[in-house]
């Protein structure tokens, strides 16, 4: 069968809709033989995998597709994948001090890696509350947790479902939906040639993602116990993280919400990864929704 | 230059040239390929610009520290494991298997032990190279002729003094593979260990250019790094001849 | 021999007893032993462990044959031509420094994703070790060999096939030992990047949920399969080398 | 239990027929383009009479592994002729002549058996044939109890006895050894040295030995050839006349020590002329 | 210009005075435990003479080196008493005693020149007088015009000179040589034999060489030591009776060829009887 690239499968949740759509059929109901996700660790490297795979279809961090764009990769952001990353929340261990955003300032907290969306989220939240904090690049949402527990920063970005591993030991600081408007996070991508030749069959693909994200929203706990199979997760742990990114409605149908892409691109601007606004137009193809 | 050598820069000069020719030609995939030329343009502009300045200074600290650190200890173990013939023994097999481990693994425990920060990535070029000095002087002190510290005795010179006049300088030509190797896998642990966990260094730098699709510069830090490899190189090499001529016959 | 035996059991037991040590200092950060070892247990019990296991196997196979078969091609040849060694030795040892991580980006344009990359990859990383033991271990043979093969009138092709080449033997292996452990941590951190199975696939992931006991687990048992595998390859090196027996 | 011989019998020899000659051969290394290199040998004229036990001593560096180098057709003489049986030498190795090195050529990944049965099968005789013969070099050489062993398990001596072994199976009708004792201690060589008299008198081959001890060149040959230092010529040829039937005992009868202080003295003013630059004038003096 | 002389002239010796002596010496290897180790030598009794030159030779293996371990203090007898100059040698190596190795001990990464001034330095010897001792020992080798060079520049002759020349700056009034000379050719050593001769003669140090060559024997001492197979023990001494004024043309003298023999006939039997395991039956009848 074919395979589809997603990003981070098995470690973050923007998965969870083509474990779905796999394990229910969603695809072979249309006519599509998809049996597996191809992925990496994120950012230009699945977009890379998305455009040499066989089926140049899958789920990709939003900047990677802009920086991909800008290097004249010719290719099309065909649907929303996550529009929020208002699951993204800063957390500092249970017996620390820290209660609010204003404890941080002055703190050393972590983000992931420069310009990547935790900085840049970090750098958007702190400006809106006027105080200034020094980021430091942890490497990773498990590296920085290690790096707290060992005193190195007073807080560190988390998200489901590493985050419903760690909730008795660790508290939230701030939650990013609570303190920021909508931001994509991910958007499906294809190359203009395949959507030029096989519009049906995205349009397919897109529908499938569509009526699992629906599933999702319909069935949470069996969806959590797919994922749990699919990412061999504890059955527990996906129940909690599904049911949380449930309520926040984190899995978009796949429509396109234009200010949640602008305050994307804004954000990018603040890190520096670009240097002035994104041409939507050429980037955009919102007719195989 | 002796006629090795020209032939082995013709080699390279026509290797870089079919590259180019094949790159321009669009033989290869655009975008995968890029024309020789145009990346050495892309390295002198960074270069110019100082871009990669920082990333650069970071990269070839975290090296010399490791290195410097792996040296003093991988002498030092081995001296003292080849004192100790049943320890040594008993070490053989973790020795010879030691560099099937991916060190990168450890990088969280590292980053419990030392924090984050340069020291887990100088720690990762560390575990790379202390080995590989451990080895050779073991080496080393194995092929110093039996005649050399009978000599000493001969001469009743203790311990210590035997070590470091006569024992130190006769397996100098071992101690200098294990330098030459050290240095190496110091480049290749730290740069690794950047490229893959890092947040800074020329290994990260050329990281976040493929995942930006920078493919220019991705290629031009590479012709950075294969050029501070081959002088580095060049340099040991040198050192060495330097070291060995005059232990070489006519 | 019983004494070498248990100085090495000795010695692992004090390996254990620092890891132990460091479990105490830091127990979010570092499994214990005896967790380790469970979580190992657990997850070879596991059918969801054995796809990836093979995965990374038969990487790990192909990587090896292309190694140590591209590596043989390569140094036999410049080993029985000393210009030739000449020439291309500063090449192989500069290739041999390279730090090849930086090639991976290259080898994901121009291999895509998949099986092929991570070959490619393992690849490039044993096939230098290998080509350079054969290379040398060519160059050193006593020319006696050959001058003796020339007195019992054997031709050329004969005293390549049936002299120099079981001479070399011993050489070979030692590359053959190197290029295998180097391959294994190629095929590794190329899993450990673009990938949807294998072990390195499965500790990227571990590292990336925070899931220490995983994560240690993993690097136990490819650390148990490399000191297993490199100890055979080591007896069989012995053998070689001293022939006596 | 007998045990075949290993050569055919040499044909009923008219006294002094000559069996490998060397006329006006020189041999000069290295001298590409214009630049001279290396006169290494040369000139020098040696016939070999068959049936003869020849020995050539000379001081260290002086052409004799070179001269047996291209008698033996391993390499091309600068100039002059080489002929063996009549037949002139030219680049490869005759059939019927067998060299034996310096150094130890044994082949460690083989048995013993092997080894000595190597160059047989390697010239497709058939392995009934093989057989017979490897068994009989086995205890020829006192190597039956080491026919499984593989060389590095031997010593010194008994790996210099397979190549003498690998070679004799092949029947040479020449045998050119280049200092095959070299690595031995003075009496292993006195045993190695009877054995070697006791196979060329039973294979009724021609010798030519290369060593650099006096006494050993004294003990064992008909003829010894003396060579001057780099490059080298022959000096002198001196005719020992001991019997065909002989051993090391030899060394007690009273014309053993004319022939070695003759050999001494010659080699005496040759050495000293040879390393006369390493040694100057302050040692004299001192 | 005169050179000084390397050792304080012997003192107007007694006839036969003792200057080192092994008493029912034996070792033994490795004895570890209950496990009997190899019983290397002995026992052995040796009394050497002031000022004379003594000899040892023996089949490979029977001791020699382990004889020249224990008498020089390198290791300890496992039996049996060492006495030098009166006083007991006893695991060190005592003031007055230098030894040349067999293997090649010169430092490749010191010039010929430090390399003989190194045991001075080391010993707290004034470097003014080191530097006239390092000359006198450079003219007295030979070795003025290579003071600079390092020993891989050498050869192995030249090389074994420096290491003669660093023992004998240390003017030792005992010199161990354990079969210095192995390494080189026939006409070499007897270049080096005449050398060692004149060293012997002017520093007038008692000397023990071991060695394996029967001629060098011969020629050089004034008596020689005759050892069996392993556990090595002293068969016989013969005595040359050459004047001290001598060199190797001795070889001539017919007295010569009567001590050679003698060696050899005594060397014969027990190289056979050493050798005996590993040339077996066959190779008799063959
Ligand atoms: N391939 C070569 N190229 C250049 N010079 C050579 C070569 N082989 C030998 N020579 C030189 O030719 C001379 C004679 O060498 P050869 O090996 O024949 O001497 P030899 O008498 O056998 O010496 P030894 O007693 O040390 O074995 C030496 O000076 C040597 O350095
Ligand atoms: N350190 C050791 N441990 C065990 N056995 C030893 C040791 N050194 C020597 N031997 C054994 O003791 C015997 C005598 O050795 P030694 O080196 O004294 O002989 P040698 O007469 O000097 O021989 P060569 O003529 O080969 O130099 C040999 O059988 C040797 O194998
Ligand atoms: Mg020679
Ligand atoms: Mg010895």
């Amino acid at each position: 069968g074919e395979k589809v690239t997603v990003t981070h499968w098995g470690q973050l949740m923007y998965g969870a809709p083509y474990a779905v759509a796999i394990e229910k059929g969603f695809y072979k109901e249309l006519g599509l033989d998809i049996d597996g996700v191809l992925t990496s660790r994120g950012g230009g490297t699945t977009m890379r995998n998305v455009m040499a795979s066989d089926l140049p279809y899958g789920e990709v961090a939003l900047p990677a597709a802009i920086a991909a764009a800008n290097q004249g990769i010719d290719l099309a952001i065909v649907h929303t994948g996550v529009g929020t990353a208002g699951e993204i929340l800063w957390v500092t261990p249970n017996a620390s001090p820290i209660k609010s955003i204003a404890d941080l300032a002055g703190k050393k907290v972590a983000f992931t890696s420069p310009k990547s969306v935790t900085e840049m989220l970090l750098i958007m939240v702190t400006d809106k509350h006027r105080i200034k904090v020094d980021g430091v690049a942890a490497g990773g949402i498990g590296q920085g947790v290690t790096l707290m527990q060992q005193g190195g920063v007073v807080a560190t970005p988390i998200m489901d479902p590493v985050w419903a591993r760690f909730e008795d030991k660790l508290k939230p600081v701030f939650w990013t939906k609570d303190e920021l408007p909508a931001i994509v996070q991910t958007v499906g991508v294809t190359t203009r040639a395949f959507a030029k030749d096989n519009p049906d069959k995205l349009r397919k693909l897109i529908a499938a993602r569509r009526k699992a994200v629906a599933f999702i929203y319909a069935n949470p706990e069996e969806a959590a116990a797919i994922v749990a199979t699919a990412y061999d997760l504890d059955k527990a742990v996906a129940r909690r993280a599904v049911e949380r990114l449930v309520a926040l409605r984190y899995w978009s149908d796949g429509a396109f919400d234009q200010a949640a892409m602008d305050n994307m691109a804004k954000g990018l601007q603040i890190v520096g990864e670009i240097s002035g606004p994104v041409d939507w137009s050429k980037l955009v193809d919102g007719s195989f929704l | 230059m002796s006629r090795a050598g020209l032939v082995r820069t013709a080699i390279v000069v026509a290797a870089v040239a079919a590259l180019e020719l094949a790159a321009r030609g669009g033989l290869l995939r655009a975008g995968v390929a890029v024309p020789p030329s145009e990346v050495a343009a892309k390295l002198w502009s960074i270069l110019r610009a100082g871009d990669a300045n920082a990333d650069l200074v970071e990269t070839l600290g975290n090296v010399a520290l490791a290195c410097g650190l792996a040296l003093v200890a991988g002498f030092s173990l081995g001296a003292v494991v080849h004192g100790l013939p049943r320890l040594r023994r008993a070490l053989d097999p973790f020795l010879a298997s030691y560099y099937a481990l991916p060190f990168f693994a450890f990088y969280p425990v590292l980053i419990v032990v030392l924090g984050i920060g340069r020291l887990p990535i100088v720690a990762i070029g560390f575990m790379f190279a202390v080995v590989a000095m451990m080895v050779a002087t073991l080496n080393g002190f194995d092929r110093i002729p039996r005649a050399l510290p009978r000599t000493a005795r001969v001469w009743r010179m203790g311990p210590v003094r035997t070590a470091l006049k006569i024992k130190l300088p006769s397996a100098a030509p071992h101690l200098f593979t294990g330098i030459k190797l050290a240095v190496a896998y110091a480049f290749i642990g730290v740069i690794a260990a950047e490229f893959i966990m890092a947040t800074s260094g020329l290994g990260y730098a050329i990281a976040y250019a493929f995942n930006n699709y920078d493919n220019r510069t991705m290629y031009a830090l590479m012709l950075l790094l294969l050029g501070i490899v081959v002088v580095v190189n060049g340099v040991l090499h040198g050192a060495e001849q330097r070291l060995l001529a005059r232990r070489r016959a006519r | 021999m019983p004494t070498r035996l248990l100085d090495t059991l000795l010695v692992l037991a004090v390996g254990l007893l620092a890891w132990q040590g460091v479990h105490w200092l830091a127990p979010d950060a570092v499994t214990s032993p005896a967790g380790t070892v469970a979580r190992a247990a657990e997850m070879l019990a596991s059918p969801r462990f054995w796809p990836h296991a093979g995965e990374t196997a038969w990487a790990f196979a192909l990587s090896l044959v292309f190694a140590i078969g591209g590596g043989l091609a390569i140094g036999l040849p410049l080993g029985l031509h000393r210009f030739s060694a000449e020439v291309g030795e500063p090449i192989l040892v500069s290739l041999y420094s390279l730090p090849k991580i930086t090639l991976y980006p290259v080898i994901l344009l121009v291999f895509g994703l998949g099986l092929s990359a991570k070959v490619a990859f393992g690849t490039i990383h044993g096939l230098v070790p290998v080509a350079i033991f054969a290379m040398n271990g060519v160059l050193a043979l006593p020319p006696v060999y050959a001058r003796a093969a020339r007195a019992l009138r054997l031709s050329r092709w004969r005293t390549l096939a049936a002299v120099l080449a079981p001479a070399a033997v011993p050489e070979i292996v030692t590359g053959v030992r190197i290029g295998f452990s180097v391959t294994l941590l190629g095929v590794f951190i190329g899993e450990m990047f673009s990938s949807q199975r294998g072990l390195g696939f499965l500790l990227m992931n571990a590292i990336g949920l925070h899931d220490v006991p995983t994560m240690l687990a993993i690097i136990l048992m490819v650390g148990a399969f490399a000191v297993t595998a490199n100890a055979a390859l080591l007896a069989l090196e012995h053998r070689l080398h001293h022939r006596p027996a | 239990m007998t045990v075949r011989p290993l050569a055919r019998p040499a044909a009923a020899t008219a006294p002094h027929e000559i069996h490998a000659r060397l006329a006006e051969v020189t041999r000069t290394y290295g001298a590409v383009g214009g630049r001279g290199g290396v006169h290494a040998l040369g000139p020098v004229d040696i016939a070999l009479r068959r049936g003869e036990f020849y020995s050539v001593i000379g001081p260290s560096g002086c052409g004799k592994s070179t001269l047996l180098d291209v008698l033996s057709g391993l390499s091309r003489p600068s100039a002059g002729a080489i002929t063996f049986e009549g037949r002139p030498v030219d680049g490869a190795v005759p059939d019927g002549v067998g060299v034996v090195f310096q150094e130890d050529a044994s082949f460690p990944w083989m048995t013993v058996r092997d080894n000595i049965g190597f160059g047989l099968r390697e010239n497709g005789v058939d392995a009934a044939e093989i057989g017979r013969r490897v068994d009989a070099a086995l205890a020829l050489m006192g190597l039956r109890d080491f026919a499984a062993a593989h060389p590095p398990q031997l010593s010194g001596g008994m790996r210099q006895r397979v190549c003498i072994a690998r070679t004799l199976v092949m029947q040479p009708r020449l045998i050119l050894l280049d200092e095959p004792f070299g690595a031995l201690d003075a009496q292993t060589r006195l045993i190695m040295g009877d054995e070697l008299l006791r196979v060329w008198r039973e294979t009724g081959a021609t010798v030519m030995l290369i060593t650099h001890a006096l006494d050993e060149a004294a003990m064992l040959s008909d003829r010894i050839g003396v060579m001057s230092a780099r490059p080298g010529r022959i000096l002198a040829e001196i005719e020992t006349g001991w019997p065909r039937e002989r051993d090391s005992r030899i060394a007690a009868d009273p014309g053993f020590g004319a022939v070695t202080s003759r050999l001494w003295g010659l080699l005496r003013e040759e050495s000293l002329r040879a390393i006369g630059a390493q040694a100057p004038a302050g040692a004299d003096h001192a």
